[in-house]
């Protein structure tokens, strides 16, 4: 059982706060949410929506459905009412004649500042969905901390709008309620939110960065926690300085992480070569939007798979991870701090538009589940040894680790081919060896990857393999076919790179079709799945229009599929 | 006389620089300036790019970050902000820092951060065979351009005073007493540094030869005052300076950050996780 | 029947030249030659060799065995020794007591210029080979106009050398007769020389570059020629300026061209898929060299083939050509520019160090073979038009192209996703179109792709799958291995990107194993041929050390495989 | 009057600007400018990277080659060196001209081809939601640096002065009328033109506002000597001096270069290639 409400407006209308507020309220109250917005990279004006969805049970993926629509502009109204459904409500802002929907017109209202109709029409869903007044009051007293001058209209609206909406019936005939088993104390957040969490988990403490949508929200969190979080955020001149400063505060000791778009990694593919051959451990979070070039800077995508995994000059190991949704950004951020440092080498997460600005509801994280492991040198050890080589050849190519000051060795790096002791060598011998050690490290880091994550695995069914964020359509979407007696196999892949030949092929040569589903223009991740497997998929599902994947998309698409 | 000696920071490494080279003179600068501020081969950290100048460290004994061509401004500032207690030096060459590198350093002269960077200066790609590089002066043959350099070279010491650098100073790489002393003051000065180190190619510039560089620099009046910089714009009008040309008195950037080589705690990270509630 | 000589020597001791001056005289008495070189990263001593191949059938790879050393230098002549034959002669420039080779003292002339002494090396080899010393000496007065000062001695030195060398029996017991047939006037050039010559024929007229190993020749020689190929070469201040001065050149309507190496590429890959947005013609040669970051900047490799294809933000059609020779740098790089401008893509052409590099005998290229056309609308046609749409959909995903100026119509191009006229869009519906008229461009490409050229194919036999320059080891080999009554196919790909799925696919399983060789330390064409054909190599061979294949080392590897 | 006047560079594109922003007035400027030096749609191409004050080009009839952000004046001097024949004129933003491609804004002032650069200098990332731009003051508080700014902002104007660029202006975006004027004069220039734009972004900007901007601006006065480097650097000590603030005489590159629309013939390929024999 849910709710779909979608916000509509211009940019500047405060559809965010608004939709932050519902999303907030309702989690406290025991509903499951989770919203995703649609907005145009500009400031004010345009059109722009976000989507909630309100259920008594978990979800994370979009929906095209619209049981509510709230439009707090003409365009917003236009473009969204086909979607809303046939005994759904609109909750309008604007003047309107539209005959066959039942309507709440913030217009009735004694209100005068038109800027507080958002927070009205989340007053009105609050009476919908029986949020007894004083909760909301009191979200609306946090979210104004500070900017007590606009309290009032804000409280004022909200009351007028809640105690007209309890008279609204055909409001009230939607009304839902709580799951008995609900989160205990959950959180209202984004992916961005997720990421930096998971980033502070793994205990960063230096961040250079540009800003660049849609990963800005990273180090924007992450700056704004830099006293409680002992982190350094640093707004560099350009990506190529970010790269190069990360690399160097990584080489110093520090845990190192930048974030950017595909075109900002774009920047830094030098410099994630130079990390590589220096083998000084680091974060990469590339949030994906649409490309080529400037693209649709607000809109999302999986186009830059291959890039992650081939982006830079020469052969040296990274890995490269992907989250399924907003819980895995943070766990899977985490645990890229661990491997990057554990196997000196640059690991990169591949996010994207819909999960950094998704918002969803989620049990707290667990600072303890989080592993805390350095893996330098102790200064005593340091200090036992007579010379420290930061290259030593070892038989599983990750070197002893120490930063400079650490003791009284000098720490000795070079982007040129060295020998053992980090200078650079002409020679044929140690070159060989040197490039043969940093190969073995590959081997080496293939017992970390982990197995793809899989749900109704078995032979003789259809298998739909998905990576990334596009695991929530197609989870969400197996769930309903069954009900329907439609049954397939779902694999979805987080850790993307590197993967060992013949990774899963067994699995696909037993189901009965294979069917994988990207959100890209071109085949990135069906040309890698060929590569590894040599399996030869039946059906490719791509996306081109830089919008997610709904729900609704995908049953019908996969319903004709399978 | 303090704990370090010249000979702490020396090398193995088989030196690759053309024998004559201006850049010898400056690795013996580096040691000497070292030894006597009593700074260890593990304290400083030596963070260069690529060329010839950028070889530098390995021809001595210290932490060295020998990264990307014309990224050494940028990685070196990293290298500060994670860890204000190394002491760190930049060596780069003309076409690096003031090339490929330009918008690091300009924008490092913002950041005053509490580094020095010595520009060898050869007003010539040294290493990739001799291309003109930002400082060459007009008309310089090169094997690239046959019919002589068009474009006006790049002023870096007016750049640098035009953004209020904390430090400049201009030295010629054969003047090693003082140019010890310059160095010494760079690296004492808190906040962003800039030695332009007028260094001859002896293989490619045929035009900036010892001789012509002992021509056409003087050594600043020991009454100049940094301080002025319309003096200092004075001083720039002819030949040469070499000697400490400008100085601006601001707290340095480095400060003002935290030390960065922590993991956060428990109790902070469960402060702002518990603050999406 | 050749000859193989070395020069040995440190930088700045003028083997280049000595090399230079053998290559030229050789080829202008008949033989064929081909060379290449081993250099440090520096500008003064270290150990270099140019390897001199005087054969009298066509050669184009490198070897180890040595007939012939030349050493100007003790570690040169020590770090060499080891290769000459047992009944090889060594001309030394150092005094040497390496009992049982017959070696020819350079010392023991009148000379006091050591400078001199490749040269004198020079002719030494001349009288080996019976070529007439007027022929020499007209070669030395070319070589040396210009700087008379030093033609004396020069001319000294080659005389008093030859005249010692006519009676030294051991070196003339060398000697080896031209071939009957061989090249009319033929040149004697580098691949960096082919391939500015492949530019100019394909009607480049703007670079903007800058200087990296092994590349800067291409800009270098471009720089040179300027006035007579009206070409106009800018030594950006970074490769970051350098893409996007192309880019914008190529809008103005240029046919231009940028050179790097995979360092320079990194930065280059925000405007490669800037160009690839905006539909911009462009070529790019990618000069390869070991990495990761700085690597070993004067050796070679075959490391950046996935990062060609591979490198940009987003998806958008590109095409990626790779020379198998010093030929093949002059066709492929002219008709590189001339699939830029058909398709409006970048072109990307990857060639290495020892292409670049090497030098052979050659016949001279043949201007009226390639194709002069230009794809843009004439001002006529363009001035009948009402409107003028940059991005017009069209069948093939081409579209009519203009450039500013050329008429009453404006140009207008963006890094934003946009509609047809150039403007920005937020529309799904545009943005879906638009993203597909760029994918619908593959499919038209591909019309240009060629099959990859083969040697002895037929099924039932093992088959050797090769890439750009390692062509030349393997073509070499094979001839060999026939002769020993060893027989494989060898398949050679030029063509590298895009490429049709199945491509190959029915070769490779017909034959009756299969073994890929790359000079690199990953397996990145490997991994290319896997995606492609599905097809599982029995064998793979790669290079660790930077140093290119030798005959001798493909020799034994394949006895071992076949 | 000329040809063309300002809405023959109408478009039907929706401007995306806030309300009130201060580019319209910019916008309106370059129209005008373009009309009365009689400059037609086809004949100037306007230049620009990613951000707010980019998007100007769409919502006029005009060439336009929208690239990457801070990336515009490279792109520009490409097609100006390709076509010296268009009127190149780059619009960016304060963030990717001074920031993210401060290196190519720098090395073009050497370069010195005769394009007119245009910077809507706000003061902030307007685009990407008010993060602080090279220009930021020392303080401003903004979504990212909730501390305030702690880097000393960027001197354009003085940077330029110091690699002696050939023209440089400052205007303040609501005055059209001296605007036009002064536009005019930095296109009719011959060589690499400034204008440092100052301009309102009412959003993300609260403390540069238009009466910030008034309050804090003065119009040089007609007396000024460009030329003289001296008085120049005098005007820029307090206030923000508004007008053609320095000037300086030297040739510009694009004269000396060839038109680069063409393909070399047989006989100069021939001449090339014969040589290598
Ligand atoms: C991204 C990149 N571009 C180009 C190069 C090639 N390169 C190496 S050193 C150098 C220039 C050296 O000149 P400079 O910085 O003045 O140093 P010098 O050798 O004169 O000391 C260049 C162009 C490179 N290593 N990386
Ligand atoms: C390589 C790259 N990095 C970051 C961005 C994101 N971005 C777009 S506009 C912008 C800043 C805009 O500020 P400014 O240049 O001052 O222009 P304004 O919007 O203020 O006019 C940024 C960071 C990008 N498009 N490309
Ligand atoms: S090439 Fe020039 S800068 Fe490089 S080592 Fe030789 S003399 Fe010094
Ligand atoms: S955000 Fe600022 S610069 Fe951008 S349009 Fe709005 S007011 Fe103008
Ligand atoms: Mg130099
Ligand atoms: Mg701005």
């Amino acid at each position: 059982m849910e709710l779909n409400i979608r916000l509509s407006g211009a940019a500047g209308q405060g559809i965010q706060t608004a939709n932050d507020i519902l999303g907030k309220l309702a989690t406290r109250s025991g509903y499951f949410c989770y919203s995703f917005n649609d907005a145009e990279s500009r400031i004010r004006g345009g059109i722009n929506f976000n989507h909630m969805r309100v259920s008594t049970l978990p979800v994370s993926a979009p929906r095209e459905r619209v049981d509510i629509l709230i439009a707090l502009s003409s365009p917003g109204l236009e473009s969204n009412l086909s979607k809303l459904v046939d005994n759904g409500v609109l909750i309008s802002g604007v003047k309107t004649e539209t005959a066959g929907k039942s309507t709440f017109e913030l217009g009735s209202l004694d209100i005068t500042n038109k800027k507080v109709y958002g927070l009205a029409a989340v007053a009105v869903v609050s009476s919908i969905l029986n949020i007894a007044l004083p909760d909301l009051e009191k979200i609306i007293k946090e979210q104004f901390k500070g900017k007590e001058s606009i309290l009032d209209i804000n409280l004022d609206a909200a009351r007028q709008a809640y105690s007209m909406a309890q008279s609204w019936t055909e409001g009230a005939a939607l009304s839902l309620n709580p799951p008995k088993e609900s989160l205990q104390q959950g959180k209202w957040l984004s992916g961005g939110d997720a990421f930096a969490l998971g980033a502070a988990a793994g205990g960063v403490s230096f961040v250079a960065a540009y800003p660049m949508s849609p990963a800005t929200s990273i180090m924007t969190n992450l700056s704004h926690w830099s006293k409680e979080l002992e982190v350094h955020v640093e707004q560099a001149e350009s990506e190529v300085t970010a790269i190069n400063m990360v690399a160097g505060a990584s080489y110093a000791g520090a845990r190192a992480l930048t974030s950017t778009s595909g075109g900002g990694f774009a920047l830094m593919t030098e410099g994630i070569s130079l990390t590589g051959m220096i083998e000084t451990p680091l974060v990469v979070a590339i949030a994906q939007r649409p490309g080529p070039a400037t693209g649709l800077p607000t809109r999302t995508a999986q186009g830059d798979l291959r890039f992650a995994i081939h982006g830079g000059h020469g052969f040296f190991p990274r890995v490269v991870l992907a989250p399924k949704n907003i819980n895995d950004n943070f766990t899977i951020t985490s645990e890229a701090f661990d491997l990057a440092e554990k196997y000196q080498i640059p690991v990169i997460v591949l996010t994207d538009q819909l999960l950094q600005d998704s918002k969803q509801s989620l049990k707290n994280f667990d600072f303890d589940s989080i592993s805390q492991k350095r893996y330098q040198l102790s200064r005593e050890e340091l200090e036992k040894l007579d010379v420290y080589q930061r290259y030593r050849f070892t038989d599983d190519g990750v070197s002893p680790l120490a930063y400079p000051g650490q003791s009284s060795h000098p720490v000795v790096v070079d982007s040129d081919e060295h020998d053992q002791d980090g200078h650079l060598t002409e020679s044929a011998e140690i070159s060989k060896k040197m490039a043969e050690k940093r190969h073995r490290k590959l081997k080496t880091i293939l017992q970390s990857c982990k197995k793809p994550e899989s749900w109704n695995l078995k032979p003789g069914i259809p298998l739909v393999l998905t990576w990334g964020s596009t695991w929530g359509v197609v989870n969400e979407v197996q769930k309903r076919l069954e009900k329907q007696g439609i049954e397939f196999a779902h694999v979805n892949l987080s850790w993307m790179w590197p993967l060992p030949a013949d990774f899963f092929r067994k699995e696909l040569e037993q189901a009965s079709k294979t069917i994988i589903i990207e959100h890209s223009v071109g085949s990135e991740f069906e040309s890698l799945m060929r590569e590894v497997t040599l399996h030869d998929f039946d059906h490719a599902v791509r996306k081109m229009d830089g919008r997610p994947f709904g729900v609704e998309d995908i049953e019908v698409e996969l319903k004709e599929l399978l | 006389m303090g704990k370090y000696k010249e000979e702490d920071y020396k090398s193995n490494v088989e030196n690759a620089w053309c024998p004559g080279c201006g850049n010898f003179g400056i690795l013996n600068t580096v040691k000497q300036t070292l030894a006597e501020l009593d700074i260890g081969p593990h304290q400083a950290v030596i963070c260069t790019g690529i060329g010839q100048a950028p070889k530098l460290p390995h021809y001595m004994k210290v932490n060295t970050f020998n990264g990307l061509h014309g990224r050494e401004v940028a990685s070196a500032q990293g290298i500060k902000m994670a860890n204000p207690e190394l002491e760190v030096i930049v060596h780069g060459g003309d076409g690096g820092i003031y090339g490929e590198g330009g918008n690091h350093f300009l924008h490092a002269i913002r950041r005053n951060l509490n580094i020095t960077v010595v520009v060898h200066d050869n007003r010539i790609y040294g290493l990739t065979k001799g291309q003109p590089s930002p400082t060459s002066e007009l008309g310089l043959v090169t094997g690239i351009k046959p019919e002589g350099v068009q474009i006006s070279p790049l002023k870096p010491l007016e750049l640098a005073i035009s953004q209020e650098c904390s430090f400049v100073a201009q030295a010629f790489s054969a003047n090693i007493k003082e140019n010890v002393e310059i160095l010494k003051a760079a690296i004492l000065n808190e906040g962003f540094s800039l030695v332009n180190m007028l260094q001859p190619c002896i293989t490619w510039n045929k035009v900036n030869t010892y001789k012509w560089f002992r021509d056409n620099t003087f050594k600043v009046d020991s009454e100049h005052d940094p301080y002025d910089s319309r003096a200092t714009l004075e001083l720039l009008k002819d030949k040469l300076p070499l000697g400490i040309i400008y100085k601006n008195k601001k707290e340095a950037y480095d400060s003002k950050v935290a030390r960065a080589r922590v993991f956060c705690g428990k109790e902070g990270f469960n402060k702002i996780a518990g603050s999406f509630g």
